[in-house]
């Protein structure tokens, strides 16, 4: 009998919990991090991650035929329409922000896969300037922040992505972004290419597919 | 190619300042002036300029041309990728579009491997990758691809307020502390720093129209709807006052300009009338 | 056997409705009239206004025991957190933050001067996408307003600003806001940092009700 009263409890307090969580996480405009939605069940006894989790759970499946899911990201998190109805929400608001200049999509990729990185940095691997509208936007967009300089003559500032960048691509983590195409080794290319000056049309482009996984520790100059 | 692009950087080509920026190199190193366009730009001369405006910068054109022709990167025929990057450069000076310092850097660069290339290289020199230019720009050109391939992947990913939306609801319901609200100083910083970021990226301009005709043609949008004609006259005599009147006739004249409202009479002579552009009768539906 | 099947579609239909409205009213950043709801169903056959109903009681009937609810009011539909999990949301907020986000105050500041403005237009302007969550919150702030539809495919709301945002301010008019070329000063003395040159004496910082020009010398009341 007190038994079946600490289960029954048990489904009360788990069922108030879930209501808590969907609250904060339709009222929050960003995702929000596991530390935030246990400050939203203070009044709901001891909630400890295992408890969230149950009650995350609950929630995700409670949605799990509707139109929006429980998505979760670097951030935390959120509440999304899910993307088979994009179109129905575009149809409704057709309005479809502007497209990323390429400039712009090199620029934030090369801060993505080599952070911390510098602007010469960048620069050096693109061939050209990068405008300062292009960091700032960048920056503005929230997608990209200084975290710190580099110690050399000028203590140029090292970027990096945010949070925010995940978020808005819903990835959790950095790795989770497309692996970078493999590089074949400059070995290859000195017994490849030799000296000869003729054009070699008939080689085979590098094979494609070869990818590897990103090592995210790397430092960004130490390719030099 | 971004002619906005501010020379900032160090460049890790290694640069001849010495031909460099000079336009003459173009001739020195080609041997004769270019008169006409490369057979090989089989593009119309209409999208030349687009076209070539597209590429994001020097190693952007050569990694085209060398994709062009389904070459390996590591073995670019210098001689002839050469050739054509200097005829695209020869044509992008004579449309006079603005050059950016970096192709000529890389004209150079392309100009001292061919000329190393062709003199015979000092035995001790030959086992040393590092000493062969040609590895370098190789390098680097087969980086830059990672990344303009990773930029397209990222570009692909699904995202926010894009290919994807957030699921949210309004908060208007819940009590709580109220929220900050913004000072005048926070509003014009912002409105600096937006008006900072344009001017380096776009062409668009936020223009000057009077902050009174701005706000009264919201007024006067809030006003009309789209089923019902209003009388101009009472529009404008709405407003106190003269210069009420002037404010409203610019901002009736504004509207018209943005195509926000339409004009009409009922018969010849007859009051001139205005209403609100679109025919949507059924806004309003929603119960109260 | 004709008449069940009829009735099965018509089940079927609802229910596809009932979705599509659902990923509409929550990504959008304003109450959504009936017209856009209908013209989001457009792929699912025809849709009446007592059909639109059902579909919407449906929803409504949904989320009675849930933290949020879809409420109607005379500018169209929407869902909204319940008042009584105020506290829940606020626990979870635990640094309110004082100042607004960069973004907000820049959407804002370009809605006034350029009102009315569609959102298209605003991210025109900024050079990156305004979010669905900072339009809603400056609407619920009650600083922002929709004052039409631009007549163009999809009819984008028109906002401006409000009543409240002048009052807010501690404006009377709009036009007591600083002209654009003061700020356009202020812009390049920002581009400028570095150069010493400070402004001159008389266009420091804009201070309410200060040196803006007026080129009517009365200006009327706003009638509401």
């Amino acid at each position: 009998m007190s038994e079946g009263r600490t289960v029954e409890a048990g489904v009360e307090q788990l069922g108030a919990i879930e209501l808590a969580l969907e609250a904060v996480l339709f009222a929050a405009a960003e995702p929000v991090p596991a530390r935030d939605l246990k400050a939203a069940c203070a009044d709901l006894g001891e909630v400890d991650q295992a408890l969230l989790e149950r009650a995350l759970d609950r929630l995700e499946a409670r949605y799990r035929d509707r139109a929006i899911e429980l998505v979760r990201s670097a951030g935390g998190y959120r509440f999304r329409v899910r993307a088979r109805f994009s179109a129905t929400v575009q149809a409704a608001q057709p309005e479809r922000p502007a497209r990323l200049s390429r400039a712009l999509l090199e620029t934030l990729a090369i801060i993505a896969y080599r952070q911390p990185v510098t602007r010469a940095e960048i620069e050096a691997v693109r061939g050209v300037a990068v405008s300062s509208g292009i960091m700032r936007t960048l920056q503005e967009r929230e997608w990209v922040r200084v975290v710190g300089h580099k110690e050399v003559p000028g203590r140029p500032a090292l970027y990096a992505t945010t949070r925010g960048f995940l978020d808005d691509l819903g990835l959790a983590r950095l790795d989770e972004l497309p692996p970078l195409e493999q590089i074949r080794d400059l070995a290859d290319v000195a017994s490849d290419a030799g000296l000869s000056l003729g054009p070699s049309a008939d080689d085979e482009a590098p094979a494609p597919g070869t990818s590897h996984r990103l090592d995210f520790d790397r430092e960004p100059d130490a390719r030099d | 190619m971004d002619p906005r692009a501010e020379s900032e950087g160090d460049l890790a080509l290694p640069t001849t300042a010495e031909t460099g920026a000079d336009g003459d190199v173009l001739y020195r190193v080609h041997g004769e002036p270019v008169v006409e366009l490369p057979a090989d730009l089989y593009i119309p001369p209409d999208a030349l300029e687009v076209f070539l405006d597209s590429f994001e910068g020097p190693l952007d054109l050569l990694l085209y041309l060398i994709r062009r022709q389904n070459l390996d990167i590591l073995a670019i025929p210098i001689a002839e990728i050469t050739r054509q990057y200097m005829a695209y450069i020869e044509v992008m000076r004579a449309l006079r579009l603005e050059l950016a310092g970096e192709y000529l850097v890389m004209a150079a660069l392309l100009a001292e491997i061919k000329s190393r290339m062709l003199l015979p290289r000092p035995r001790e020199a030959e086992s040393d990758d590092d000493a062969d230019p040609r590895m370098a720009l190789i390098r680097q050109l087969q980086e830059y691809e990672q990344f303009k391939t990773a930029a397209e992947r990222i570009d692909a990913l699904p995202r926010m307020d894009r290919d994807v939306y957030a699921a949210g609801a309004s908060v208007e319901a819940l009590e709580g502390p109220p929220p900050p609200a913004p000072t005048l100083d926070e509003l014009m910083e912002a409105l600096a720093a937006v008006m900072h970021r344009a001017s380096l990226t776009a062409h668009h301009h936020v223009s000057t129209e009077q902050l009174s005709v701005r706000s009264r043609m919201s007024d006067i949008l809030e006003r009309l709807h789209p089923e019902q004609f209003v009388d101009f006259v009472a529009l404008l005599l709405s407003a106190e006052g003269r210069q009420g009147v002037v404010v409203s006739f610019l901002a009736i004249l504004e509207l018209t300009k943005a195509g926000l409202i339409e004009w009409g009479q009922s018969e010849p002579y007859s009051p001139i009338q205005l209403r609100r552009r679109g025919a949507d009768t059924t806004e309003r539906e929603a119960p109260a």
